[in-house]
């Protein structure tokens, strides 16, 4: 895939709460592939090393707005993987 | 912007944001930190946030309630360690009569609740620590968390 | 005895008097001197009470809402001249929860208006004064209001 | 009617707010008969100079609380004739 000079040649997945304990990580740069879904994003991180946590109907913002598992990422988005909500 | 906050939560900020000549109700919710949880006993939290998501939701919940009901709402949630009844969260709503700011004070802390990105740890009393999980098992799930939030 | 008070009110008073480390749910209703009502201009109001009958009814008010609800209640009701914005009455319910909270204050709040012997007398714009009646002829007339009130 | 030591022979009628206005007085002493009903006072005080403007319907609490029209109202009674609330 031919990238942009403008854009990152990665999509920065952040982590939070109980997924970056699980993860032990806060963030993962994932390198940008063409046709990548939110749900692509999301198989890919429960595939790793104490991904197996994060439920499969797990919340995603990308770019700080909620998007559906068909979503498209695009390079240099923010993905975030939301644990469950525990304000207030 | 400025709805989180790692400083002490000041009531009479939030209510000077909303308060005005024409505005007689005014309906304040204040959530405490509590010594129990589950069945056990809390002794301290810590909040954190994905904070620019945190912000925009918040302000995307007091602009959607203030364009539901005639009132203008202010809110403010705490991050960081917290103690047993410090306040969490507070939410101010003046309007012109009660039962708006009732409702409209209602809406925001179940909204608030449901989409704005803010996690809890809790610590008890015999030094273990959890991160709550409203939806998790033991939890009183509520239908309104399964599947998407309707943003 | 307490419920009413010539001096302005503090809100942290009531809410000391209702806050505790197992309840992390508080609703606070305020209701401010608005500068109108029934399409004039208010520029001050003076309240005044069947003191002793008040007080009576203002505590069984509390007793009854706190038999009804695992909560604790607190209000106070100011009497005299008040100008525009001032805390005519405020009332703070404490719950484990919000749910009961938020019900039990909006539950105080009404019974008040329906049961407490106060009366107000407002000063308008162009120099004259009126006693309100909730109940007469322009103002909403609520169902509740007719006949006798259910002590 | 043979009133006792204890009692005294009036009974106490509080005017509030508009009604004290309209009747300009705080209070009547009337004298206690025998036999008298919150509706008998109600009467005797809407027949008083300004007392048209009370309501037949008017509120009426006996000793601090609310009392039906039918209620007896005995020497030593304080009765209030209470205008519509306006609390809150």
């Amino acid at each position: 895939m031919a990238l942009s000079g403008t854009n990152p040649p990665t999509i920065r997945v952040r982590l939070f709460a109980r997924y970056a304990e699980l993860l032990g990580a806060e963030y993962l740069d994932l390198p940008a592939a063409a046709e990548t879904t939110v749900s692509d994003i999301l198989a890919h991180v429960r595939a790793l090393p104490g991904g197996a946590g994060i439920g499969e109907s797990t919340l995603i913002a990308v770019n700080l707005k909620q998007a559906a598992p068909d979503f498209m990422v695009m390079p240099g988005d923010e993905v975030a993987v939301l644990p469950p909500l525990a304000g207030g | 912007m400025g709805f989180l906050t790692a400083d002490p939560i000041r009531l009479e900020t939030l209510m000077s944001q909303v308060t005005a000549p024409e505005r007689g109700g005014v309906v304040t919710f204040l959530g405490l930190v509590r010594n129990h949880h589950g069945g056990r006993s809390v002794i301290g939290l810590e909040y954190s946030a994905y904070e620019p998501m945190a912000e925009l939701v918040c302000h995307q919940l007091i602009a959607e309630t203030e364009s539901m009901w005639p009132v203008r709402a202010a809110l403010r949630h705490r991050l960081g360690r917290l103690g047993i009844g410090e306040v969490a969260v507070a939410i101010t709503v003046a309007g012109h009569h009660r039962d708006e700011a009732f409702t409209a004070c209602r809406h925001l802390i179940e909204e608030l609740k449901r989409r704005v990105p803010i996690w809890k740890r809790e610590t008890y009393a015999d030094g273990t620590e959890a991160w709550v999980d409203p939806t998790g098992p033991g939890a009183v799930r509520s239908e309104e968390r399964e599947g998407m939030i309707p943003w």
